[in-house]
């Protein structure tokens, strides 16, 4: 009973965003001796996800740190980890409410507006763009993409958005389809804001495809491991992320915290880059966790 | 004396506990004609699928020219020169004619790409050395059962044979295809091939036979010439009794219209076909291939929609195009293609039985009086005389003429009162063909009316009170049974 | 030459050519070189599955492991290659891809040929086995730094120009590779006896059986080449994609399936041409590629494509159930 | 062989082999994790698991039973769901809304029944292959269940509503109950009842369906109905354990349900299945699934595992002497 058992559960198993958690669990587990692991489902499916966290709750472990694909659908599932006196901590679900703490790495719409402030920086201020959501009935996404929207109508009243969200489903290939078929369809675009980590990288080879490196500005949330060719060819202009490695390290940290009855104040440090004063709104912890990466800095992130 | 063709020994054969072989032996020799006799399920087929390597025997030996192979495959048996025509044709029903006749030729030939003009020549010159002519283009799915027993006849011979076995060739052709076909046995005779020819018709058997064979129960009961054989004495041996037949018991003067046909047409098909059917009557249909017999047999089921006229059942017209109306006023339908058409081969023999009476012994909710159904079902498999070993095995275990006694009882069951059969003896031996021409005497005897539908004109001579001659679709004559002999008959359909 | 209503291919042609010109008249843009390049370009991949999947269906069989085969093929391919042979040229690299993918395909082969099971079953079965298997034991980290020779096939066009505002519009020379497949698959399904045999079992096993066709050797050669195909488009969706996701393509199978279906290939086996099969690939990309020209929202497209497979198929089924009735 | 053990008895049906099969993946996990699996907390967890899925399968074995399939469960599941879930938002108010509970579960059956009907209608009117009928349908329904909600969750549903999916009735999980009861009312439903056997005769030769008087059309309806019923109570399951309705919700559980039914010995082209396999085949996956997350054991190797069980049985049912063949 001495080391903590603590279960991240993620969203999937085996994509990089969440093998480079892994690696931040990993960190925490060697860092403290706690009884740190990472699991997931083979398929995005949150009835999936549910399951395996009924699977933990059988094999009593002491903390749960969550990164719900689907908040909702977590909560009666998570009332009753709860309930067994499992301490629950989430991840990318300001919502959830059967939560000890929500970690944020930054507010959602706060991120979408940065990405649109360097869009609309590229930009010149004018112009046609059009946004890429992975899917439709993902909450962050769209509100990355809706905070950009509203960003752009406040401040810069000569961009358009053209077109409806362009749902990618997580695929590259899509991606890539659907920013071919944006193109045809709006030959005066100027610039495209993707959310799914894959949806930078088929922008992009839709974009050098067509040899408007330099006519077109595409900023998105991604991984310097996917968008890195990109990014060098000017195809891609900028990403922007949080570290997965280091959100994983704060939520199994948050949840030993818990464990031992510590409170978590506002403007606290929680001593991890991008945490070190956090803002408290009442459950969820909002850090300022988000990187800024493009050609020039992308060597400093190596996943 | 150089060794026969093939000679079988011992040849024993199993399913699942069934003996369908019982160490059966004999010999062909080159241009020898032989003559597999027995009634339904007496092994023939299995006999005819061991030769044809697509079945293995349990024990016993088989050799071509006095050398025993150990392990026959279709192609063994095929560059062997032996060529079967399956009871089933086992065609391909999505290739084309010409496809379906010169494969294995191709095939034999060692072909690896296609080659179209010759296919095509192959298929041509055997077709007109049966004097048929049927389109070399078309899909074998679009061609009638006859044309399809054609198209297996074609491709047996299409290639060098040197023994073709006929599964019951004869059993969906018209008299005058027959009799080309018993002529082309003739030829294959003098170029020194030899057939093995099963069948249930007795004097076919004895036209064109040198040698008969006769298989009761799996074991052969009888061997010899075939001058030896009358067909008296192939019946007595085949069913182990004397088997004659009953003529129709004359129809009551005054018995009541049951069905009125009027002016039914479907253009192409047929046309102003015009009949009634008294209770108690059975009438025969008689045409050659291509007639429109078939069509019409669906049309008064329902299967077929005609664009004119009207069906009358006891005065009530009874709706076009609809089976189940048409099951429903009582009109019933045995098909003329057992295996695809008639029955659920999978499903238990209780159960294909079963299937028309489901909604009457449903209760309360649609559940079911399953004590009741199973009793009726073993009710009639006791009457029909079904020789099943348990209601519970799948009924494809069961032989032809057991099949379609299954299929019979099914819509004797449901208490119709017309039943159109539709080749009613297809592929049915001696002695099961008497005891279903008893069935449908019996039918009649209980008012029903009865059509029948089929080539075998003795057997329209020996059921029907009345025999309709259809050609070109229409209806051209109309004989009181007993007022033509089967030659006139035959006459009279050809010319 | 008469048009025949009752053909899939007929009905399917009349489909693109209505949403062409319904395409067309939303959006005159439409009618360009760099549209008909696009779609081209997206129908390459899903064009040589849905050759393999044909062939497949003809046989009187079904894969829907094709797409997994595809994705181990392409992530085992670009691994060893940049481990172990990284000088490999981009035909070499496609050669590797044909020969893992035949691999697996001999896999399917073994056990529907060889003992006999049911096709769907099996590939289900192996649908789940190889991918379980790829991102169990081999990885599942996507490569984005592909071997030389997957990178300069990836780069290889066919023809390039400019369009009037100054981009440019390519076409891959991956199209090539998918001409050539279509083009050896007619040979050999409708010049070889070997096609011919296996559109005989298509229409019957057991009659194939009966006059003594090899049933097994010819299932066993088509589960093969599926595989060998499925291993060329992962081989050549990861060129193209410039990354081997071992996440991608599996989930496609239905679409393709439905594209060949839509072309006139029959579930039951025997039926259906090419022609079709390329008609059907046409209808899928191009509505799957031309909804937002069309000015249809995201929240819409799943019901347009819904829509566009019933209507795809339920005129020619429409068309054939009252061809029925008319003759039976 | 010749052996008359109760064993080898049970082993000459494909079902007897399943439980075999089912009860020695149970055996495996109990001694390879015998103090967390077989806890009784795991027990109960599996049983609140599996049931939503478990439905899924049996709608779609109804429809494998006539040579079909149902490709658009999830898709009913969820849009049936989500209507009823806007029902209850929109409607609820004092209490805890088991009145317009029971509206909204009423309306989602009818849902899922229409949503049936159409499928039906496709494929025994139209004469649609089910396959692509249930592709087309299945990519509408979650079309409309998308353009509903644009995607998100709706949320806010009655505290009844948590009732069915995670409430025990004498300390057995709700899901479980309703499970065993669908079942139990199925296989009734298809071995006692004339729809029931026409049903498989109709699988089995669907000609000669035709010829032995059998309204196809009206019976192909009913199953499709049938099944868009169950997966409209899938559906309900999985909205309470949920507490929301989303268009996302069990992407993951259509191939499983195909996968399940076919491990439980349906045949995919008709004519022949029975619950009882369908009901072992889910325990096994559940017992198999529980227990390599119980020891670790990556989720992809559980994909491996499913399929790797699912060829091992086919090929166990085809290598004996008195197995059928497909
Ligand atoms: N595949 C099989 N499985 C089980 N029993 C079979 C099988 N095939 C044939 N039988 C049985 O073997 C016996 C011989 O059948 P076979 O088909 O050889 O008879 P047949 O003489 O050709 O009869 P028919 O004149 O009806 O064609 C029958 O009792 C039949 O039920
Ligand atoms: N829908 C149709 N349109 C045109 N011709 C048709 C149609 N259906 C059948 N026929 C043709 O009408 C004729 C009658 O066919 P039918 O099958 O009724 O003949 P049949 O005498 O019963 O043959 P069989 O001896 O095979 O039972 C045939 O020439 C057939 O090809
Ligand atoms: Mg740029
Ligand atoms: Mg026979």
């Amino acid at each position: 009973q001495d080391a903590p058992r603590i279960a991240t559960v993620v969203k999937i198993a085996g994509i990089q965003w969440f093998n480079r958690m892994e690696e931040g669990v990993k960190q925490f587990a060697a860092d403290t001796g706690a009884d740190a692991f990472q699991v997931g489902p083979a398929q995005a499916d949150p009835q999936q996800q549910a399951a395996l966290i009924e699977d933990m709750i059988a094999q009593g472990v002491d903390a749960l740190a969550v990164v719900p694909m689907s908040p909702e659908a977590l909560e009666p599932v998570l009332a009753r980890a709860q309930a067994a006196g499992i301490t629950v901590i989430t991840h990318e679900a300001a919502s959830q409410q059967n939560t000890s703490y929500d970690l944020e790495a930054f507010v959602n719409e706060d991120f979408g507006a940065n990405l649109m402030e360097q869009l609309a920086t590229c930009m010149g201020g004018v112009g046609e763009y059009a946004v890429f959501v992975g899917s439709l009935t993902s909450q962050t996404h769209n509100q990355w993409v809706d905070g950009a929207i509203a960003y752009q109508q406040a401040n810069y009243p000569n961009m358009t958005l053209v077109g409806d969200k362009n749902e990618t489903f997580d695929d590259q290939q899509q991606a890539y389809a659907k920013a071919q078929e944006v193109l045809r369809a709006y030959p005066n675009i100027k610039g495209m804001q993707g959310s799914a980590s894959t949806d930078v990288a088929g922008i992009g080879l839709a974009i050098e495809e067509r040899g408007l490196e330099d006519a077109t500005c595409v900023f998105g949330t991604s991984l310097p491991s996917i968008a890195g060719q990109y990014l060098e060819t000017g195809a891609v202009d900028g990403i922007g992320f949080w570290d997965p490695a280091v959100a994983g390290q704060a939520m199994n940290k948050l949840a030993v915290m818990v464990m031992n009855g510590e409170t978590v104040t506002d403007g606290m440090d929680l001593g991890l880059p991008g945490y070190n004063q956090i803002k408290l709104d009442g459950k969820v912890i909002y850090g300022q966790a988000w990187v800024n990466v493009n050609k020039d800095n992308m060597a400093e992130y190596p996943f | 004396m150089t060794a026969p063709l093939v000679t079988l020994d011992g040849v024993t054969k199993t399913y699942a506990g069934i003996t369908a072989l019982d160490g059966v032996g004999f010999s062909i020799a080159a241009g020898e004609a032989v003559c597999l006799a027995g009634e339904n399920g007496s092994g023939k087929s299995t006999l005819i699928k061991i030769l044809a390597g697509v079945e293995r025997p349990d024990r016993g030996t088989i050799a071509f020219s006095g050398a025993v192979q150990g392990a026959l495959t279709p192609r063994v048996s095929t560059d062997a020169g032996i060529k079967v025509i399956f009871q089933d044709f086992s065609l391909f029903p999505n290739l084309s004619v010409a496809e379906n006749i010169a494969m294995t030729a191709e095939m034999g030939a060692g072909a690896r790409l296609v080659r179209h003009g010759r296919i095509r020549d192959t298929a041509r010159l055997t077709l007109d050395r049966i004097g048929v002519d049927i389109p070399l283009d078309a899909a074998v799915e679009t061609l009638s059962v006859a044309h399809k027993q054609l198209v297996a006849i074609a491709r047996a011979l299409a290639t060098d044979a040197k023994l073709i076995i006929m599964d019951e060739p004869t059993t969906t052709l018209t008299e005058r295809e027959v009799r080309s076909l018993l002529a082309i046995i003739r030829l294959l005779k003098a170029d020194g091939v030899a057939v093995l020819f099963v069948s249930h018709k007795l004097a076919e058997v004895l036209e064109v036979c040198e040698h008969v064979v006769v298989l009761r129960n799996g074991a052969k009961v009888a061997e010899g010439p075939a001058d030896q054989f009358d067909a008296a004495s192939l019946t007595l041996h085949m069913t182990g009794r004397a088997v004659g037949e009953t003529p129709p018991a004359p129809l009551p003067p005054g018995a009541p219209v049951l069905l009125q046909v009027e002016a039914l047409a479907k253009p192409g098909v047929f046309d102003d076909v015009t009949f009634a059917l008294r209770a108690g009557e059975v009438l025969g249909v008689a045409g050659l291939l291509g007639s429109g017999r078939t069509a019409l047999a669906k049309a008064l089921f329902g299967l077929v929609a005609p664009e004119a006229g009207t069906i009358r059942l006891d005065g009530r017209p009874v709706p076009l195009g609809d089976p189940i109306a048409a099951a429903a006023a009582g009109i019933g339908y045995v098909p003329e293609d057992r295996l695809t058409e008639g029955l659920f081969l999978t499903q238990s023999i209780a159960r294909n039985i079963a299937i028309g009476r489901l909604d009457a012994h449903a209760r309360g909710g649609g559940v079911l009086d399953l004590s009741a159904l199973w009793g009726e079902t073993r009710d009639w498999l006791k009457r029909l005389a079904v020789k099943a070993p348990d209601p519970e095995a799948a009924v494809r275990s069961l032989s032809g003429g057991n099949q379609q006694r299954v299929v019979l009882a099914r819509w004797m069951a449901r208490g119709p009162r017309v039943l159109v059969l539709n080749g009613p003896s297809v592929g049915v031996d001696v002695g099961s063909k008497a005891e279903i021409h008893g069935i449908i005497a019996d039918l009649a005897a209980q008012g029903l009316g009865v059509i029948v539908i089929s080539d075998d004109l003795p057997e329209l001579m020996a059921t029907c009170h009345r025999i309709l001659v259809m050609k070109g679709g229409r209806m051209v004559e109309d004989l009181p049974g007993g007022s033509v002999t089967t030659d006139g008959l035959a006459h009279r359909l050809a010319s | 030459m008469k048009l025949d209503w009752t053909r899939n291919e007929t009905l399917v042609a009349v489909v693109i050519l209505g949403f062409c010109v319904l395409a067309a008249l939303s959006d005159p843009g439409f009618l360009s070189v760099a549209t008909l390049t696009d779609l081209l370009r997206n129908g390459i991949v899903l064009g040589v599955f849905a050759v393999g999947v044909f062939v497949v269906l003809v046989s009187g069989g079904i894969d829907v492991s094709f797409t997994a085969v595809a994705a181990f093929t392409m992530y085992v391919t670009a691994m060893t290659l940049n481990a172990l042979m990284p000088w490999m040229p981009w035909w070499g690299a496609l050669a590797v891809g044909m020969a893992v993918g035949g691999l697996l395909g001999a896999i399917n082969g073994v056990l529907i040929a060889g003992f006999g099971l049911p096709t769907l079953i099996v590939t289900l079965g192996t649908l789940s086995v190889f991918r379980g298997f790829m991102l169990t034991f081999i990885g599942q980290k996507q490569i984005t730094t592909l071997p030389p020779g997957m990178r300069e096939f990836g780069r290889m066009m066919l023809l390039r120009g400019e369009n009037a505002d100054g981009s440019f519009y390519s076409l891959h020379a991956a199209f090539v590779v998918t001409v050539l497949v279509v083009v050896l698959t007619w040979f050999i399904l409708n010049r070889t006896m070997l096609g011919r045999a296996i559109y005989a079992i298509g229409g019957s096993v057991e009659s194939a059986r009966r006059i003594g066709i090899n049933v097994r050797g010819v299932q066993f050669f088509v589960y093969v080449y599926v595989g060998v195909l499925a291993g060329l488009a992962g081989t050549i969706h990861a060129s193209m994609a410039r990354v081997a996701n071992p996440f991608d393509l599996v989930g496609l199978e239905l679409s393709v399936i439905a594209a060949v279906v839509l072309g006139g290939a029959r579930l039951a086996g025997g039926y259906g041409t090419l022609t079709g099969t390329v008609l059907g690939v046409a209808l899928i990309v191009l509505v799957r590629n031309s909804l937002i020209v069309l000015g249809i929202p995201s929240t819409f497209q799943s019901i347009a494509i819904g829509c566009l497979i019933l209507i795809g198929t339920g005129l020619p089924a429409w068309q054939a159930r009252r061809a029925a009735a008319r003759a039976a | 062989m010749t052996d008359n053990s109760p064993l080898a008895r049970l082993m000459t049906s494909p079902e007897g082999r399943l439980a075999v099969i089912a009860v020695a993946v149970f055996a495996l996990m109990s001694v390879l994790s015998p103090d967390r699996f077989l806890s009784l907390q795991n027990m109960t967890s599996m049983a609140f698991q599996f049931p939503e899925f478990a439905i899924l399968a049996l709608a779609m074995t109804v429809t494998m039973l006539t040579g079909g399939i149902d490709l658009s469960v999830v898709g009913i599941a969820n849009m049936t769901a989500i209507i009823a879930a806007m029902i209850m938002t929109r409607l609820t108010g004092a209490g805890d809304g088991t009145a317009v509970m029971l509206l909204a579960l009423a309306a989602s059956l009818a849902l899922g029944m229409l949503a049936g009907l159409f499928n039906g209608l496709l494929v025994a009117n139209l004469g649609l292959p089910p396959i692509l009928a249930t592709l087309g349908s299945g990519l509408i329904f979650t079309g409309i269940a998308i353009a509903l909600t644009g995607g998100s969750a709706v949320m806010g549903l009655p505290p009844a509503m948590a009732w069915i999916g995670n409430s025990t009735i004498l300390g057995i999980p709700t899901p479980l109950i309703l499970f065993a009861v669908l079942a139990g009312a199925l296989s009734l439903l298809l071995t006692r009842t004339a729809f029931g056997l026409k049903v498989q005769m109709y699988g089995a030769n669907p000609l000669a369906a035709r010829f032995a008087a059998i309204d196809i059309t009206g019976m192909l309806i009913r199953v499709y109905v049938l099944s868009g019923a169950l997966a409209a109570i899938a559906g309900m399951v999985v909205m309470s354990r949920a507490n929301s309705a989303k268009a996302d919700y069990g992407s993951s559980y259509l191939l499983l349900a195909v996968l399940i039914a076919v491990l439980g010995g349906v045949n995919p082209y008709g004519g022949y299945g029975r619950i009882i396999g369908v009901v072992l085949a889910v325990l096994a996956m559940q017992f198999l699934s529980s227990g390599l997350n119980m020891i670790g054991v990556s989720n992809f190797a559980r994909e491996l595992i499913w399929g790797a069980l699912l060829i091992f049985v086919m090929i166990v049912n085809t290598w004996r002497p008195f197995a059928r063949r497909t």
